[in-house]
């Protein structure tokens, strides 16, 4: 099966459903579920599109990709079948973001990444028009195309040095043209940079709080959770595959560290639940990144998968908290879960695991975090991480707290049945996978090597 | 077996010794005392009439605490003198007069004294007890001082051990004049003698402890201070003046350190109990720890 | 034989088990808590004493990797006891916890991971259980009166297991192993890195200064048997890991020649002089009884953490005397309090009298424990105080020696305030009518106070048991001859010391029976210099007991107002970068674009 | 039952005649200075007349006491606190009573304040004479009580067991039935 069906079918379908709107929703759900089934089915390999293989226009289906294609079309079709109230006016531009997803995941190629790029940046500024803060999306609109701008610029530089777009070339001409790592340092920035927009770090990521301070359920799930997922993936291929970041790589990291410390510190500086959460966030896809800067990809994709999972579980019932309670103080939501014990197991057994604490998954990618940054000697990092972990426990730990014991009167909120099973479900899997963890690890230990055999390939294989 | 029962037996004879011993010498103080401010003074068995008036009388019970209290303050009183050695053949449980035993039995009977008086339901009790128990915390650390100076240059913490130690080598009194110094006014603390007698102030809080005792459990509470009294400076007599080789010489050693703490006392005032913590942490317990550093990190 | 895993597992399962019951029958659900809990405790003593314990089984195949040792078997036993003794007391109070169940299941969770910890073959099984001993136990405090505690105890505790993590995988990246025994192939630097993690681990959870402030917290705030756990058990799990620490690291550094130690063991006897001092000078101050049992414990693991760090026969046998002595006393005490408690509703001091009137053998209890915390014979906090005392002298360590006298001499202050104000003193009215402990409760009290009491006088197995264990460290056993125990300038008898006790007691008493018989009298029946109250509030003596000599020094600890600054910085470095970084004008953002590149091509050009 | 409890009065005063043995030269004394007979005891105590020397001291408490001095007139407000100090004292017990005002007022004899004969509410065993007596016949007193124990005829506290009625009504009458029982009314 063709991989670009993936991309090909949400785009039939939004066409489809421009034409029609009553259908919109209904072709949505079954260009998921096409999806989410194509997901499973395709093959591994490089496959080229219409010819243009010359030009380095083609999808690659490794093992890397093949794990966020699995991930993100799960979890996006479960997002829309969890909201589907707030999709209904959303249809077409989920498909158009499904499809920029997927193609993100699947090109190998610079600028094709581009241009999925600003279809999903599109797409994303139009999930969050909903949530009726103007200001906000505005505001996310121009940094994403200040951001997208610098990264074609980063991309003109790269092509004009390199004469490739192919992502599995540049390397290989790099190292072969001898290019002087000073002249990369320019467009590796400014594509760093420009990804760093949608990947939330540090000074870049201003857009964040405004966008999620108010998200729904359904946005907040897809800016957090399914778009984060992508843009990491996206932006862990290119660290680990495309850039050479020598002499930035200090900027980098210090960038990357400072995101995680300020994200920590700013959620702990935080009342409102949602504000927790979105720093919290932005810390999590700082340590993602510096993650793939470090070359650990094992981890970062452990990561990027406990993340997600506990994402969901977190921002959906937090979503469905604020829509039923009014509120997101939390000193105002105090008590809540003593109503709704399941959907407070839920939410309690994500950020236990995204605290890190043992029988959960998240306990598991510390501990691989660890073992690798420490094979590689980076005392200060792992140093760094563990402060700021405990930052995130505490905080974490308070908010639980306060959600499960009450003072005064308790708000209440109603959660569907579909709900409440799809977050549990979720919670037993970061508990099963806190215990029994081999398959998975098995799966991801050829990542790296498939990636890098790609380059050895020179995107001929 | 026969040999415990035995050791047991001249220990049971130790503590009557020990309160026939402290009970006279109580009282030659007191006419001493006497003396000393120009009056006749009492008979020298005075106390003795004093406790057995005491504990014929038909006594008042709050309780069975009360009781049970004093109970164990005399018995654990007892039994810490029944460790105690006369001279240095005249011990009862020979290689068992550790100088830590006599700490903590000693402070088995206060505490069944403090509970005793507490249970007594007399807020002036409880008082008289928490200065007992601030005062205990104030002398007994500076003198924990000098005496583990003095365990680890003797090399033993047995008081026989201690006692022979001296004998070869000379009296610490004299190898650690500071150390004696300190241990002197520890020892004022112990004994509740002024200006350390802020847990009894008779006027103030009407004897403290003693509030609500009268009959046979204020007889039974004297036997245990005189005994107490007999153990605390028999201690001082064993750690700093060589102890003694027969019991002549402890009785005058005895005789003279008693009468002297006793003199001393009636020159002086009251402290209050805030003034005598202060006063213990500051010299007594410097000059403890300087005197420790210098003897044993040299 | 007896696999450790099957222990663990089922332990587990029991836990989970009995959070299903109790979602319908709580009550039955803590009944469980106690069968799984003597289950527990029989198939640990029993295979262990036996040398029966099988760690090689593993059902969850490369999971957690296990071992016996004696080392850990001795911590294993008398938590497991501890978790024991007091879940006695858990269907009494589980009715007023707002999640019954998750007491239950975190209950026996906390417990599995104990035992996980004291069998851990390597560290990172270590490190797992560490943590799940952590957030199951944490997760049982908010189910008290107060919240916030729990954040404290998590945040304390965190800094705890961080540090031994960081240790752990430092130790890893050097040796490239995980055993146990990989911290000591350690040298030079690394090697004091190293060991002074894992003591700030040790110190973290044993409550030691300075990280001493969550002690009060916790364990005045959580439900009455969580109080006692923790203080029995769980804190014992700082004293396993400070043991390691000391022993099997060996950093190079500078030798004392006047106290005969390394200049960090000498460091961590400080540490555990100053948690003595002040510990004590806090419990002293206490209104509530129960944040003054944590105080005091606090001040007891400094006595451990001083007897660990002089690293001698006698001082380890004292320090492993002093977890076991301190285990019994202080769970009694704290099991003491909570009958109290659950009598009375209050733990307040000031607001209670006369308890003895109407719990007389709970007083008792609480008595024979607190003989035992202050060190006085016949039981067996004495022994291990001994021991201790024998050993800071044998070091002639002056300035540790001030600080342990200073908290055993505070130790009779601290102690008797409850004892004073709580049990005897007035009868107060507003409490008539209160019961003794129920009969269930009755069993753990009693079983505590006579454990306590056989090893104050019969000291010989537990101390073979810990010559085995410091056999394992490396160090000689302990002399012991038919009656006495040999320190280094003397011996003690400890069966003696009870029976000439017990001679010198039973002689006063028959003389106190021969004499005249006392006539009753009532407690309002007191001498008030002829003023007549009637109040029996007003003649007892309880708020601000030692009011004289609280009066010498600071009520509220620095280090706390350290911590509160801390917290205080990190709250304003978030609103830093939440008001620098997070605007709502895109214009901040681009600005910061331009720095960052400006900087890169500015570091370029020079 | 009947015949134990004789065996415990019996005990009782056995016990009795043992201690006043000891008695008559250990009496511990509780003074309640409320006259002007109280500043002769001072010369008393102290180095001119010595009475440490007959074996007499002060005491804190009417626990500890064995011998009541009522040192001049007594007021009605302060009988009752009195009594209540008498009933706590242990027996055997002894009042002391000083100069004339406790027999019959002495020069306050016309006031509605001052109880005019003190017997009428507690057994008194000794009375010294004098207005205010001098220390010699305080002295004196206290040797007549000692006489009065060795000769076993200082039985006011009996008296004071046997004719309890008696002497509460008397009580009762001067002070009058009090409804209010707290710390500021009686």
């Amino acid at each position: 099966m063709n991989p670009v069906l993936l991309i090909a079918i949400p785009l039939l379908f939004a066409f489809l459903s421009i034409m029609n709107k009553k259908f919109a929703r209904p072709l949505l759900l079954v260009a998921l579920l096409l999806d989410v089934y194509l997901v499973f089915t395709i093959s591994k390999g490089l496959y080229s599109i219409g010819g243009f293989s010359q030009y380095g226009i083609n999808l690659l289906v490794d093992q890397y990709s093949l794990i966020g294609l699995m991930v993100v079309n799960v979890v996006f079709f479960l997002t829309v079948v969890t909201n589907c109230k707030e999709v209904k006016r959303l249809s077409t531009v989920l498909l158009v973001a499904l499809a920029g997803v997927n193609g993100l995941l699947l090109t190998n190629d610079l600028f094709n990444l581009f241009v999925f790029l600003e279809i999903v940046g599109i797409s994303a500024y139009l999930i969050t028009s909903g949530n009726k803060r103007p200001l906000a999306t505005f505001n996310y609109l121009v940094q994403g195309t200040v951001g997208s701008g610098l990264y074609l610029l980063g991309l003109i530089l790269l092509y004009s040095m390199t004469g490739t777009l192919n992502m599995a070339l540049i390397l290989p001409t790099i190292v072969d043209k001898a290019i002087p790592l000073s002249n990369l340092a320019l467009p590796f920035m400014l594509m760093f940079i420009g990804l760093g927009v949608e990947a939330k770090l540090l000074p870049f990521n201003s857009w964040v709080k405004g966008v999620l301070q108010n998200a729904n359920a359904l946005t907040s799930v897809l800016i957090a959770g399914v778009f984060a997922t992508t843009i990491a993936l996206t932006f862990g291929r290119l660290l680990s595959t495309v850039f050479v970041l020598g002499s930035i790589s200090n900027i980098v990291l210090v960038i990357l560290a400072v995101t995680m410390l300020a994200g920590e510190v700013a959620a702990f500086a935080s009342k409102r639940i949602r504000e927790v959460l979105l720093f919290s966030a932005i810390a999590q896809s700082g340590l993602i990144i510096l993650l793939f800067a470090n070359g650990l990809v094992i981890p970062a994709i452990m990561l990027i998968i406990a993340n997600i999972v506990s994402k969901y579980i977190l921002f959906t019932i937090t979503g469905k908290m604020v829509d039923g309670t009014k509120t997101d103080e939390i000193e105002s939501l105090q008590g809540v879960f003593s109503k709704n014990k399941l959907v407070g197991f839920a939410f309690t057994v994500a950020s236990l695991s995204v605290i890190g604490l043992p029988l959960f998954f998240g306990f598991i990618v510390k501990l691989n975090i660890l073992t690798s940054l420490f094979s590689q000697y980076q005392l200060f990092l792992s140093a760094l991480i563990l402060v700021v972990s405990l930052i995130e426990g505490t905080y974490f730990v308070k908010l639980l707290i306060k959600l499960w014991y009450s003072v005064g009167e308790v708000k209440t909120f109603k959660v569907d049945a579909l709900v409440k099973v799809v977050t549990l479900i979720f919670a037993l899997g970061l508990i099963v996978f806190g215990v029994y963890t081999k398959p998975l690890t098995d799966s991801l230990m050829t990542v790296p090597e498939e990636m890098m055999e790609a380059i050895a390939e020179r995107g001929n294989f | 077996m026969s040999v415990i029962l035995m050791s047991m037996l001249i220990g049971l004879g130790v503590a009557l010794f020990g309160f026939t011993l402290q009970t006279t010498i109580g009282g030659i103080n007191r006419k001493v005392v006497g003396r000393m401010q120009k009056r006749y003074g009492p008979k020298w068995y005075q106390e003795f009439l004093d406790i057995f008036k005491a504990l014929s009388k038909r006594a008042i019970s709050h309780g069975w605490i009360y009781d049970f209290g004093v109970i164990m303050a005399v018995g654990g009183i007892t039994a810490t003198a029944m460790f105690m050695p006369i001279t240095d053949s005249l011990v009862a449980f020979a290689g068992y007069d550790n100088f830590f035993i006599f700490v903590y039995l000693l402070a088995v009977g206060m505490l069944g004294m403090a509970m005793s008086a507490s249970g007594s339901g007399n807020p002036l009790a409880s008082i008289g007890v928490m200065r007992a128990l601030t005062q205990m915390l104030a002398y007994e650390v500076p003198f924990m001082v000098v005496v583990i100076t003095i365990i680890k240059v003797s090399g033993t913490s047995s008081l026989t051990g201690i006692m022979e130690f001296q004998q070869a080598n000379g009296w610490f009194a004299l190898s650690l004049p500071i150390g004696f110094g300190v241990a002197f006014l520890s020892l004022l603390g112990m004994l509740g003698k002024k200006p350390f007698e802020t847990y009894i102030a008779p006027s103030e809080i009407a004897s403290g402890p003693m509030v609500e005792y009268g009959g046979k459990q204020l007889g039974l509470l004297f036997v245990m201070h005189e005994i107490a009294t007999f153990i605390e400076v028999s201690l001082f007599v064993h750690l700093f003046l060589g102890g003694a080789s027969n019991i002549i010489e402890f009785l005058a050693k005895y005789f003279i350190v008693y009468t002297v703490a006793n003199l001393i006392s009636n020159l002086n005032g009251r402290f209050k109990i805030d003034q005598v913590v202060v006063f213990f942490y500051k010299w007594p317990l410097a000059l403890a720890v300087l005197q420790a550093i210098w003897v044993l990190w040299r | 034989m007896f696999s450790i895993e099957l222990v663990v597992l089922s332990t587990l399962l029991a836990g989970v088990l009995a959070y299903i019951v109790s979602i319908k029958l709580p009550k039955l659900g803590s009944y469980l808590t106690i069968l799984a809990s003597l289950a527990v405790f029989s198939v640990l003593a029993y295979f262990g004493f036996n040398n029966n314990l099988d760690a090689e089984v593993n059902l969850i195949p490369q999971f957690v990797l296990f071992k016996t040792s004696m080392f850990g078997l001795y911590f294993a036993i008398i938590v497991s006891f501890i978790f024991f003794m007091v879940s006695f007391f858990n269907p009494y109070f589980i009715k007023d916890y707002k999640y019954p169940a998750a007491y239950n299941l975190f209950y026996l969770m906390a417990l599995a991971g104990t035992i996980g910890v004291f069998f851990a073959s390597n560290f990172i099984t270590l490190f797992i259980f560490f943590e799940i001993v952590v957030w199951t136990s944490m997760f049982l405090i908010p189910l008290g009166k107060k919240r916030k505690p729990t954040v404290t105890y998590f945040v304390f505790s965190t800094v705890g297991s961080f540090a031994m993590l960081y240790a752990v995988m430092f130790t890893f990246s050097i040796t490239g192993s995980f055993d146990l025994a990989a911290i000591s192939v350690l040298s030079g630097k690394s090697a004091l890195l190293v060991y002074i993690l894992l003591a700030v681990a040790g110190f973290a959870k044993l409550g030691a200064y300075p990280f001493y402030v969550w002690l009060p917290k916790v364990l005045g705030k959580s439900p009455d048997p969580v109080s006692a756990v923790f203080s029995g058990g769980i804190e014992k799990l700082g004293a396993f890991i400070a043991f390691m620490a000391i022993l099997r690291i060996s950093p190079a550094s500078i030798y004392l020649e006047a106290v005969g130690m390394y200049l960090q063991n000498y460091v961590i006897a400080i540490f555990g002089a100053i948690t003595i001092v002040v510990g004590t000078l806090q419990a002293i101050r206490q209104d509530d009884a129960k944040k003054l049992l944590a105080y005091s414990s606090a001040s007891n693991g400094g006595y451990i953490l001083v007897a660990i760090a002089m690293s001698s026969s006698i001082s380890l046998t004292g320090a492993m005397y002093h977890i076991l002595a301190h285990a019994l006393a202080s769970t009694a005490a704290f099991l003491a309090i909570a009958v109290v408690h659950y009598r009375t509703k209050t733990t307040k001091i000031s607001e209670l009298g006369g308890m003895i009137h109407h719990m007389p053998l709970t007083y008792m209890v609480y008595l024979m424990a607190i003989i035992s915390m202050a060190g006085i014979p016949p039981m067996g906090g004495f022994i291990s105080k001994w021991l201790i005392f024998q050993a800071v002298i044998n070091k002639q360590m002056i300035i540790v020696a001030v600080a342990t006298f200073f908290g055993s001499i505070g130790s009779f202050l601290y102690v008797f305030r409850p004892l004073a104000a709580l049990f005897l003193g007035q009868k107060l009215p507003k409490y008539k009518g209160v019961k003794e402990a129920p009969f269930l409760m009755m069993i753990p009290l009693i079983i505590l106070t006579l454990g306590s009491f056989y090893i104050g006088v019969i000291p010989n197995q537990v101390i073979d048991f810990s010559n085995k264990v410091i056999a394992e460290f490396g160090f000689g056993p302990l002399l012991m001859n038919e009656f006495g125990i040999q320190g280094a300038n003397g011996t003690l008898s400890a069966p003696i010391i009870a029976s000439v006790f017990g001679l010198g007691v039973v002689v006063i008493a028959i003389i106190f029976f021969i004499l005249p018989k006392s006539r009753k009298v009532g407690l309002m029946d007191t001498y008030t210099s002829g003023e007549f109250i009637y109040t029996e509030e007003l003649l007892h003596y309880s708020a601000d007991f030692y009011a004289p000599f609280e009066r010498l020094y600071p009520a509220k600890p620095l280090i706390s107002k350290v911590y509160a600054m801390i917290k205080e910085k990190v709250n304003e470095l978030g609103r830093f970068f939440k008001y620098w970084f997070f605007t709502n004008k895109p214009e901040v953002t681009v600005l910061w674009i331009v720095l960052i590149l400006t900087l890169l091509v500015w570091g370029d050009i020079l | 039952m009947e015949n134990k409890k004789l065996t415990q009065a019996q005990m009782d005063t056995k016990w009795t005649e043992l201690g006043d043995f000891f008695r008559r030269k250990s009496i511990w004394m509780l003074m309640y200075c409320t006259g002007c007979c109280a500043i002769e005891l001072p010369q008393a105590m102290t180095s001119a007349y010595d009475m440490e020397r007959l074996g007499m001291g002060p005491m804190a408490t009417p626990r500890q006491a064995d011998v009541l001095l009522i040192t001049g007139y007594l007021s009605l407000k302060t009988l009752r606190r009195l009594v209540y100090t008498y009933e706590q004292m242990s027996e055997p017990k002894y009042v002391v009573a000083f100069g004339p005002c406790v027999i019959n007022g002495g020069i306050y004899h016309d006031s509605h304040a001052v109880l005019n004969r003190l017997d009428h509410y507690l057994p008194i065993d000794v009375y010294i004479s004098g207005c205010m007596p001098n220390p010699e016949s305080v002295m004196n007193g206290f040797t007549d009580l000692m006489d009065l124990i060795k000769n076993k005829t200082a039985v006011g506290w009996k008296n004071y067991r046997d004719n309890n009625e008696w002497y509460k009504k008397n009580q009762m009458d001067a002070l009058g039935e009090v409804f209010v029982h707290d710390e500021f009314h009686e």
